[in-house]
């Protein structure tokens, strides 16, 4: 068990956004949260690593790798996060401040995570960029001059860094087309796949649940309502939003409602 | 007082505080006369501030029988602050550049041609001009040694001080000059410092940074009398302000009018209440102490007097206002915010008028000469004067009633007393002119062609524990002298 | 019938070709899908078509007239015709202005020219009760601000203005990329029945495969400013498709 | 910059603000209409045998050194004070907000005549044209309001034009080309209202500082003219009684504090109601 | 490369003749000139045709386009004129003054940056705190408090009453502490507030939240993420206001005493010293120029969007 939440609630002023939420991920695996606009997933997913804006409590228990999240000292949270626990975000573009160039964001990254020799740094950096498909011209360029895929691939490459425990990657691909999205959500699995790291993935995409998640959780308006394995949610929803959701989904062919053929293996149209 | 009693043994330094800033010190040029004023400078001829007549200075004699042709000899003694002496030929180098360079001189001085010999000095002026001599006085025709190349910044004169130091705009820095020829002074140094602001210029006092100076706030002289240590003296000026009257105005024209302006004028309250007592009511427009100045009769004064006067002009009073075949009186006043008191005057004038009926609308301007000049649509302005700049009253008389005069805003065009200015022009003699000077305001007083209010003092505060022989001139021109010292 | 037909349409952006001589025809009554990654020119295109925007070369011909180079006022009757969903609702609404004064926008400038067919009623009210109605909103949203509604709801907004006017031709660029999935089925649906009832035509723009084939007839695929393979519906599936179009089904 | 609030962005939190502002206003007003309808003392009546007095009854601020009433041309004083500087502000208005309209909207040619011309007006130090300006023209409150306008249109008109030249790359812009809206209706019907808001929060933020440069001008002798009880030109004539009489300074300042502190509340007050609006939309 | 410098250089050319024949206008339509001043008629006997005399020779007579053309033919050969009441060269009169200026100018830069600095970054960190309600009470008080009242209270206070510094003029580095530290505060309110709300507007943005996730420590986050972009709207603002300081700049000088370009330039207003109003306005004019272009090029710096696109179009 990497991370275990037990009745984590967290409000702002007197309105609950998120009400007792349950919820345990394993080593390894690919936890896909879905669930309404609004519902509270990014809410929960800042939760974990105690970065909510300082206008919302929260309480419960969070249990991160044996750590009780709440009890760390700050000093100790800022060794967690990064290391043992890292984000990916949405905003692509706003991930990377706008100022410093990609090489100078793993360089700092490094450096505050106790690598001093600048050299090192820098080999690790083309290491880490050549392992998500970026050359070194990356190396000196800023955010805006990389497309969206690209962007993202860098977050990435820049959230592996040091073999992470978890990864908490909340609706990565939204912003970007069908295109790319396919192809960075290949490369997350494959990176997942190499370094065996634990997945904490929200989306409102069904297809991608239907292709790379293990267990998922639903959530709505602050609660979970049902999670499980995905080809017993899939297949046997229980819950009234849930079968709603699922319907709601396009389909682009007949016969696939659970997805389980959904894993079939095609060529990887990236590299 | 804190700093007073910590008198320099060995270096003896005076700080003075004057109320004008000059961003330039040449000494033909700069209309704030600094260089004079520090010492640096000095001029042929200087005014007496006692008998209030002229006498020489750097020159020891002067002949002008026929008030064209004038000899004038030099005193021998005299070097430039850098050694070199004082001649003729240097004398005449030095008037030819400050025609050159100040058209204003050119004008005043009208010389024609300057010869020079030895220590006598000869020039001639392009018509008679019995007031030559006395033009001499003039800070701005100071002798220097025009050999020196930036006189803007470093002019040499002959005075008792010689400059260190110049920051424009802020003050000199000035040190003895020990071949001085009228015995070198016994101070050390001075500094002259300006500050525009009489407010700052009573604190600097008051705080020990300096110890003498130039028209403190009149607010608070009271303050500043209620220290031990410091003296004030109030001198009274050639200035005198006055209300200008526009002759060409349809009701001012009528010297009942003027009159019965003249009448609502409260110049006791105005010289008690806003100057502070530090101003001689006027009646006329010079000085009572001069030689030409006329004596008046006391005369009546007051809202009555005015109304009487009105309704011989045929005004009457109804519902509240002044009124003359329906046409109720009003007047434009201009005033100008150069001299503080001006708008104060105006002010009270104002209120004063209301009071019988007469609304007064004041109109502040900035240059008042160049408006008044320019713009005819007004009745009266506050405006003020020197009389008598350097002891003569040609000047004052010639540019405001005089037809052709810069300064005749009333355009006054009175040929009885065009005749008796154009008289004056032609006498040489110093007692005549003093009597044709008197017929003059004389004759400005009866017809009320301008109405005087004060003559307002000049106010110097200083610290009497240190200064020692500080005299306030009621010319303005002398101010640091080789007497001044320190206890 | 062609309602729309453009003919090698280039469109440079600061030298470049964008879109590069396309052409395509539209039937009457056709929903006509164009899909492509981003960035491909599909936007463009759509502003083309409704003159916002000058073309380089080419030729539009709505209802078999030519329209590349008429003027504002020219325009006019062509452009009642017409009308465009953008992607992104909130943007397309002006804040500052109610609801119902959006909807009523185009008809009070149309009015004159008009005579509406599916919509009859005697006050300004009455009709934007009957818009609101025809999306599926309920008539308490019309005194509201843009700001107050819920992207969803205001998608429906943009879309009950555009058939306010009745147009024949309705552009369709990516109207329902900005929201949840159950929203997204919901704007489908209404779109495929509003279509049937007022029989309208639709280009519909997206990059989303599945809605293109839920609502479309016929689909082209776009890529990098030209269109790369143009088929009905029902072939999809096809062994002869493009390659580009392979892949886009196969990430799907 | 796209919020810069003063505030939270808890609504609940303006009410008292707002409240307090209300009342504020309604005061300054009430004051100064108490003058305009009701004047006990004629503001230009001098009596120099009372001069310089304290507090009393007869005059409950005292008297200044002509013997004025000084609470009565301290209210007439924010008449003055106030209604020029609306005044100077309304005609800035005027001129700056179509301008940026028409050059925001129309661009090209017109557009690019007006910011050379902006840039030129800019080129000159704001305050530095209305001391020059009115310096050169006389002094004279009149003046000072054109000297301000002609520095102020600029900025108006700018941020009209930005407004704009932001907004009509919006959809809804293009849309209502599209519906056939004339460019004049467009502006009227869809850009005005957008850039009210704007506008007036930089209005009433403006509305301080014209005060101040107002009373600055004044005070340095280049503003209202005496007797008129303008605050700067009131501060100017107390100077040479800051030593002896400091209240008589005290008062004048204090009114161009309050008023211009209530603008600036009024104008933070805008600009947070305007920017909470816009967070929502977001 | 060669075009670019060319279309810097005839923007710099259209500006100066702008501004130039701008303010040659207003000064020549105003009513009034300084010939009176020049003849000192104050003191001096002067007839009217005199008066006229001097007009004539100074060219006033003269259609004011006439006057512009001789005055730009002189511009052209860098002869800025000579002042009618001091008879001296203009710009060697300006450039004495300016040094006082700028040092005082300096000054009141560095009293902003020392206040707006910190009270700005504590209120935007420590938010809604009590240092953050104060600092804003402060701020808004002191954005309606007037420059020269604050000065007389100052000199008040610390010249007399304390007798700390000198009150007037300008006579070492003590000197400048009442003035600068006047302007300074005068100004400073506006940068604190907007300091605050630009960082808050950074700390706002999804890169803050990366780098906290990253595990950087606040003060990191601080100095290197949040601060350098939270400064371009600052300087904007700067570049912008750079006319009120200079105005401000007049106001503080005549309070003080101070013997800059300021105290100058309102006597030459006095005085009708048409020269030395022209040749502050153009030097003036120049500054804000040469300030703005440093403001945008500090943009090309702080933000290597621009510099790139740039590069690009190169
Ligand atoms: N800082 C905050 N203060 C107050 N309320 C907040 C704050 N952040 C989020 N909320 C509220 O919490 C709720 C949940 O927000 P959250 O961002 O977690 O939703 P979400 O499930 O991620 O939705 P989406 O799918 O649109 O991203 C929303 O109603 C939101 O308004
Ligand atoms: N006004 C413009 N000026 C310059 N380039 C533009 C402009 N508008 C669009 N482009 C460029 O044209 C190309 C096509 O843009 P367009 O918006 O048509 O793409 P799209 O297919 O609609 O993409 P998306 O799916 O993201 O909406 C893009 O590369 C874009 O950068
Ligand atoms: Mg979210
Ligand atoms: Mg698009």
């Amino acid at each position: 068990m990497i991370l275990s939440i037990e009745q984590l609630s967290v409000s702002s002023g007197e309105k609950k956004i998120i009400d007792r939420v349950s919820l345990s991920i394993r080593k390894g695996e690919w936890y896909a949260l879905v669930g309404q606009s609004g519902s509270g997933k990014s809410v929960l997913s800042q939760a974990i690593g105690q970065m909510l804006p300082s206008n919302l409590r929260m309480e419960g228990v969070i249990n991160f790798n044996e750590h009780n999240m709440m009890s760390l000292s700050r000093k100790q949270l800022g060794d967690i996060r990064g290391k043992k626990l890292s984000y990916i975000f949405q905003d692509y573009q706003g991930s990377f401040t706008p100022f410093r160039t990609i090489g100078q964001h793993f360089q700092e990254y490094q450096k505050v995570h106790g690598i001093n020799n600048k050299e090192t740094r820098r080999m690790q950096t083309l290491e880490a960029l050549e392992s998500v498909g970026l050359d070194e011209t990356f190396y000196n360029r800023y955010a805006f001059q990389l497309s969206g895929g690209q962007l993202q691939r860098a977050s990435i490459a820049l959230a592996l860094m040091f073999s992470p425990d978890l990864v908490i990657a909340d609706e990565i691909t939204t912003a970007l087309d069908s295109v790319s999205t396919h192809r960075i959500l290949e490369l997350l699995s494959k990176r997942q796949k190499e370094s065996g790291c634990a997945i904490l993935f929200i989306t409102h995409d069904w297809r991608h649940v239907r292709r790379y998640a293990t267990r998922l959780a639903i959530m709505k308006s602050g609660e979970i309502i049902e999670s499980g394995g995905k080809h017993r949610i899939l297949d046997h929803p229980q819950h009234e939003y849930t079968k709603q959701l699922i319907k709601a989904a396009p389909i682009l062919e007949k016969g696939l409602p659970s997805g389980l053929d959904g894993e079939v293996s095609y060529e990887s149209t990236f590299c | 007082l804190n700093n007073s009693s910590v008198t320099e043994e060995e270096d003896k330094h005076i700080h003075f505080l004057y109320n004008f800033s000059t961003n330039s010190l040449d000494p033909h040029v700069d209309s704030s006369y600094v260089p004079l004023r520090a010492g640096i400078t000095e001029t042929l001829i200087r005014l007496d501030e006692e008998k209030l007549s002229i006498e020489p200075w750097l020159a020891e004699s002067w002949e002008g029988e026929d008030g064209q042709n004038w000899i004038i000899k030099l005193r021998e003694d005299v070097k430039f602050q850098n050694g070199k002496v004082m001649d003729a030929e240097a004398v005449k180098m030095s008037l030819e550049r400050a025609v050159k360079e100040n058209v204003a001189i050119q004008n005043a001085l009208k010389i024609e041609r300057i010869d020079a010999d030895g220590y006598t000095l000869r020039i001639k002026t392009t018509e008679q001009f019995p007031e030559f001599i006395s033009e001499l006085v003039n800070p701005n025709v100071a002798i220097i040694d025009v050999t020196e190349t930036d006189i803007v910044n470093q002019p040499i004169g002959t005075g008792p001080f010689k400059l260190t130091s110049f920051v424009p705009g802020s003050k000199l820095e000035l040190e003895r000059f020990d071949e001085y020829w009228d015995g070198a002074s016994k101070l050390d140094q001075v500094t002259f410092s300006f500050n525009e602001d009489a407010n700052a210029r009573t604190l600097a006092l008051k705080s020990g940074q300096v110890d003498i100076v130039y028209r403190p706030e009149v607010e608070s002289l009271e303050m500043l009398q209620e220290d031990e240590a410091i003296e004030v003296e109030s001198t009274s000026t050639f200035r005198v302000h006055q209300f200008t009257m526009n002759l060409q105005r349809k009701s001012i024209q009528d010297v009942n009018v003027r009159r019965a302006i003249d009448a609502l004028i409260d110049r006791q309250e105005i010289v008690e209440k806003i100057l502070l007592n530090h101003a001689e009511v006027a009646v006329g427009p010079f000085l009572p102490s001069l030689p030409f100045a006329p004596t008046y009769d006391s005369q009546p004064s007051g809202e009555n007097v005015a109304i009487k006067y009105l309704e011989k002009a045929g005004y009457k009073m109804k519902d509240g206002k002044m009124q003359k075949n329906g046409e109720p009186l009003t007047f434009t006043l201009l005033t100008y915010p150069a001299r503080a008191d001006l708008p104060l005057i105006a002010q009270v004038f104002q209120s004063d008028a209301k009071q019988i009926g007469i609304d007064v609308e004041i109109r502040q301007i900035e240059t008042p000469e160049e408006f008044m000049a320019s713009n005819r649509d007004w009745d009266l302005a506050t405006y003020s004067n020197l009389t008598a700049p350097r002891g003569d009253a040609g000047y004052y008389l010639n540019a405001t009633y005089h037809p052709t005069g810069a300064l005749n805003f009333s355009k006054a065009d009175e040929p009885e007393l065009t005749a008796i200015i154009d008289k004056l022009n032609q006498t040489v003699n110093q007692e005549d002119r003093a009597i044709l000077a008197e017929q003059a305001a004389d004759y400005v007083h009866e017809n009320m062609i301008n109405s005087f209010v004060l003559h307002p003092s000049t106010i110097v505060a200083y610290n009497k524990n240190k200064v020692v022989n500080w005299v306030t001139t009621k010319s303005e021109y002398y101010m640091i002298t080789n007497e001044l010292d320190v206890k | 019938m062609n309602l729309l037909s453009v003919k090698q349409l280039t469109k440079l952006y600061n030298g470049q070709e964008v879109v590069n001589n396309l052409s395509f025809d539209l039937q009457k009554g056709e929903c006509l899908g164009l899909v492509g990654e981003s960035g491909c020119g599909k936007s463009t295109i759509a502003r083309c078509l409704l003159r916002l925007e000058n073309i380089d070369s080419g030729s539009i011909f709505f209802k078999d007239q030519a329209i590349e180079n008429l003027r504002h006022r020219q325009l006019i009757p062509f452009r009642k015709d017409m009308q465009i969903v953008f992607q992104n609702p909130t943007a397309a609404l002006n804040p500052k202005l109610k609801i119902k004064d959006s909807l009523l926008d185009p008809y009070i400038h149309y009015r004159n020219d008009l005579t509406l067919r599916h919509f009859s009623f005697t006050s300004k009210e009455q009709f934007v009760l009957q818009l609101l109605d025809a999306v599926g909103l309920p008539a308490s949203l019309a005194g509201r601000y843009p700001h107050e509604l819920s992207g969803g709801q205001r998608q429906r907004v943009t879309i009950a203005r555009s058939i306010s006017i009745e147009p024949e031709l309705i552009i369709l660029d990516e109207p329902t990329a900005s929201l949840d999935v159950i929203s997204q089925a919901e704007i489908l649906t209404l779109l495929t029945e509003l279509r049937q009832d007022l029989n309208l035509s639709y280009l519909f723009i997206s990059h989303d495969l599945a809605a293109v084939k839920q609502l479309s007839q016929r689909i082209m695929v776009m890529k990098k400013g030209t269109i790369v393979d143009q088929f009905p519906c029902a072939e999809l599936f096809d062994d002869q498709r493009h390659d580009y179009t392979k892949e886009l089904i196969s990430i799907f | 910059m796209k919020d810069s609030f003063m505030y939270l962005s808890i609504q609940k939190k303006y009410r008292w603000q707002a409240v307090l502002l209300i009342s504020f206003t309604i005061i300054v007003i009430i004051a100064c209409l108490y003058t305009f309808l009701y004047l006990r003392h004629d503001p230009t009546y001098t009596n120099l045998d009372r001069r310089l007095e304290g507090m009393g009854l007869a005059h409950p601020l005292g008297t200044d050194h002509l013997g004025r009433d000084i609470l009565t041309r301290l209210l007439l004083g924010g008449q003055q004070t106030i209604g020029f500087s609306l005044m100077a502000l309304g005609v800035a208005l005027l001129v700056g907000i179509p301008i940026g309209l028409i050059s925001g909207y129309k661009r090209k040619v017109i557009d690019r005549i007006f910011m050379r011309i902006a840039d030129g007006f800019l080129a000159f130090p704001d305050t530095i044209v209305a001391i020059v300006l009115s310096g050169l023209l006389g002094p004279g409150i009149g003046n000072l309001v054109l000297a301000i306008v002609m520095v102020k249109w600029v900025n108006y008109a700018r941020l009209v034009r930005s407004t704009v030249l932001s907004e009509s790359q919006k959809e809804y812009i293009l849309i209502a080309r599209t519906n056939g809206l004339s460019s004049i209706k467009i502006m009227r019907k869809h850009l005005v209202p957008h850039i009210l808001g704007n506008v007036l929060v930089m209005a009433s933020l403006d509305l301080g500082k014209i005060i101040l440069l107002i009373s600055s001008l004044s005070y340095i002798g280049l503003g209202a003219q005496p007797p008129v009880p303008e605050w700067g030109a009131m501060l100017n004539d107390s100077r040479p009684h800051f030593q002896s009489s400091p209240e008589l300074m005290i008062y004048p300042g204090l009114a161009i504090v309050v008023v211009v502190l209530i603008t600036n509340l009024i104008g933070d007050y805008l600009r947070d109601h305007f920017d909470v609006k816009k967070e929502v939309q977001r | 490369m060669v075009r670019i410098l060319i279309c810097k250089f005839l923007e710099v050319l259209f500006f100066l003749l702008f501004i130039t024949f701008v303010s040659f206008l207003f000064i020549r339509l105003a009513p009034g000139d300084p010939v009176l001043t020049i003849l000192n008629v104050d003191e001096l006997s002067v007839s009217q045709e005199q008066v006229e005399a001097l007009r004539t020779e100074l060219g006033f007579n003269k259609p004011v386009l006439v006057q512009y053309g001789l005055w730009l033919l002189n511009f052209i050969q860098l002869d800025f004129g000579t002042s009618f009441v001091t008879g001296q060269q203009v710009m060697s009169m300006l450039l004495t003054a300016l040094p006082a200026t700028l040092e005082l100018t300096v000054g009141a830069i560095c009293v902003m940056l020392l206040v707006s600095i910190p009270l700005g970054s504590l209120s935007a960190l420590y938010r809604d705190s009590w240092i953050d309600k104060i600092s804003r009470i402060l701020s808004i008080i002191g954005a309606a408090i007037p420059s020269f009242w604050l000065g007389l209270i100052f000199i008040d206070l610390f010249g007399v009453r304390l007798s700390w510094f000198p009150t007037m003029g300008r006579d070492g580095f003590i000197s400048l502490f009442l003035p600068s530290i006047t302007l300074g505060l005068a100004i400073s309110s506006v940068y604190v507030r907007l300091l605050r709300s630009s960082l808050l507007d950074s700390y706002s943005q999804e890169f803050i939240r990366a780098a906290r996730a990253r595990g950087l420590s606040e003060g990191r986050i601080f100095l290197f993420h949040a601060f350098r972009h939270s400064i371009p709207p600052v300087i904007t603002v700067f570049g912008v206001s750079l006319g009120s300081l200079i105005g401000g700049v007049v106001v503080i000088e005549v309070l003080f005493a101070y013997p800059g370009v300021g105290k100058l330039i309102v006597d030459a207003i006095r005085q009708r010293d048409y020269p030395l109003i022209q040749g502050y306005i153009l030097i003036m004019g120049i500054i804000v120029f040469i300030v703005n272009a440093c403001v945008d090029l500090s943009y090309r710096y702080l933000n290597p969007e621009m510099k790139m696109k740039e590069r690009e179009n190169n």
